[in-house]
């Protein structure tokens, strides 16, 4: 039999299969001596890693298969791609925004603050890129504590968490001052 | 001969007249009509009566065999029609059509054996290409994000916890853990025993937080059970009355 | 772009996916224009074709799809035992050419030709995937007109409806000569 047609009926034996055959099996097949098909199985290699081959021919433990040349794969990505599109839904921009104006803020003090389990939305917002880990409280169980990344900043032109409107503690001082006066009533209604 | 299973054995009546036109070995363009239509009478009747579903078709050609039979035994009238049609014309057509697909099947047959032995490969997408993860790009996502609404966002949840926290107790940095007992619950619920009747909805936004919530809840029941109070909900989703007994 | 790296790159995808892609597709994920990548395609398709490939590159209306070469079917077989999907009847057949003939068609004349009840075999045709619905007649009753798929061309090697085997001449033909036999018969009765 000619090495041409062992090489063709290989190739067509690897395609149909799709997974890793062994080289008994092969040699078996194509009825043909074992040194003889391993010689020809690492010429066909070599011929595969031609420039305008899309796939090669990989052995492992004496088993070939073939299988697609990996700088190929952002090509298969784009063919199998499902666009994905990123959502800020109101949960996540409401975990953004206490993370942004509490920063460094550990996710018990968020899901203080926003009253339920926030893991999903911290994740998420982790996932997106605007958010990360800034280190650990100094404190116990030392809890990881959360940060708007560079990016976030760098795209509302700000160079630091600081720079963000510091409004929160305005409001903080008036409740603070309200319950006060309030507090003062009663103890003057009481005296 | 087991006749009906050689009816089955024609798709049709079309099959079967090709078939006895083929084994007297005479031409569909000239059928000899009396003896095909006697040999196609005589596979019908030789088959039981059963087998109606299948019978019909076949009967229905034995008709249309008769009548064209029957046209051509009549004697011809004395002038004859320059086009006199053929009475057979109808039918030798109908069996030229089906002739022809079933030679077309054939051949289509012949195409499909050597089409099998193209094999085709199941899809074999590299694992690195399904785990793949697309990059997010973060500006992108900040574009559907406007700052004043962040901000006012912000100041919104703010306001909600300190609605929502006792502003005294929330000077200390610990909200000390509420116990809300069953009994206390009830007690206090037929305190309110004077207002006769009592929303649901409004005794539990009443409540200072979610144990107290619950406990309310189950204190109702509780009171249901003892018969101290009636519920009564006039429509799915809305309001329950609390009536005292 | 390099011919030499779409050729590649098309290879990696056909093998990848395994099932046919439209040039549109294809083209989109290379990047290229369409004309230019249908003209690379049919290069390779010749080469295929070389001695030492045991695949080649078919296409059926458009798409393209890669597939053992025939001749190497018998050593297919011998590696797996993997039958044959279905066989079709004679019955599936015969309605199967007269729908690939008179597509669009309604049950009715399918019906009408073969002279009986088709409901049976047009769904088992349906079922296998060879034949679909392809709308309705603008008519009375709006009946439902059938056609064949892409399934349907694979199936008998085509790489488009107009493939079919014209046969009017060659039928026309042979009922010729079985009716001159016929005739030259009764002559020879006479004589």
């Amino acid at each position: 039999m000619q090495i041409e047609e062992v090489t063709a009926i290989v190739e067509a034996l690897l395609f149909s299969m799709g997974e890793a055959i062994a080289l008994e099996k092969l040699a078996e097949v194509v009825e043909i001596d074992k040194s003889t098909l391993k010689k020809i199985m690492e010429q066909m290699q070599e011929k595969y890693e031609q420039d305008h081959r899309g796939i090669r021919l990989i052995s492992l433990e004496g088993a070939y298969q073939l299988c697609t040349k990996p700088e190929y794969y952002e090509y298969i990505r784009r063919m199998t791609n499902k666009a994905k599109s990123y959502e800020l839904t109101d949960v996540l921009i409401e975990t953004l925004s206490i993370i942004a104006y509490k920063q460094p803020i550990t996710k018990t003090h968020i899901e203080a603050i926003r009253g339920v389990k926030s893991d999903h939305a911290v994740n998420k917002l982790i996932e997106y890129g605007l958010v990360e880990e800034k280190g650990r409280l100094d404190g116990p169980g030392k809890p990881i504590v959360f940060g708007t990344t560079e990016v976030f900043l760098r795209y509302f032109g700000l160079s630091s968490p600081e720079e963000l409107p510091v409004l929160e503690d305005k409001i903080l001082e008036q409740i603070q001052k309200e319950t006060e006066n309030e507090l003062q009533m009663k103890l003057e209604e009481i005296l | 001969m087991n006749l009906e299973l050689k009816l089955e054995h024609y798709e049709g009546p079309l099959d079967l007249l090709l078939h006895l036109i083929e084994k007297n070995k005479v031409s569909i363009t000239d059928i000899p009509i009396v003896k095909i239509t006697d040999q196609y009478l005589e596979y019908i009747n030789a088959i039981s009566v059963g087998k109606m579903e299948i019978m019909s078709e076949f009967i229905e050609m034995a008709a249309t065999l008769l009548a064209i039979k029957a046209k051509m035994l009549l004697p011809k009238p004395k002038i004859e029609s320059e086009e006199e049609v053929d009475p057979r014309q109808e039918l030798m057509e109908q069996l030229l059509e089906y002739k022809k697909y079933k030679i077309i099947s054939e051949r289509l047959r012949e195409y499909s054996e050597s089409a099998a032995k193209n094999v085709f490969k199941e899809p074999s997408i590299p694992v690195e290409v399904l785990n793949y993860v697309e990059p997010v790009n973060p500006e992108e996502i900040l574009a559907k994000l406007d700052f004043d609404k962040l901000y006012q966002v912000f100041q919104m949840v703010m306001k909600r916890k300190a609605d929502k926290i006792d502003p005294i107790r929330s000077q200390f940095s610990e909200i000390p853990r509420e116990v809300v007992s069953l009994e206390d619950k009830m007690q206090s619920i037929l305190a309110l025993k004077s207002r006769r009747h009592l929303s649901f909805l409004e005794l539990l936004s009443e409540q200072s937080s979610k144990p107290a919530m619950v406990v309310t809840f189950l204190a109702i029941l509780e009171l249901m059970k003892t018969g101290e109070i009636r519920v009564e909900q006039s429509n799915l989703f809305e309001d329950i009355r609390i009536t005292f007994n």
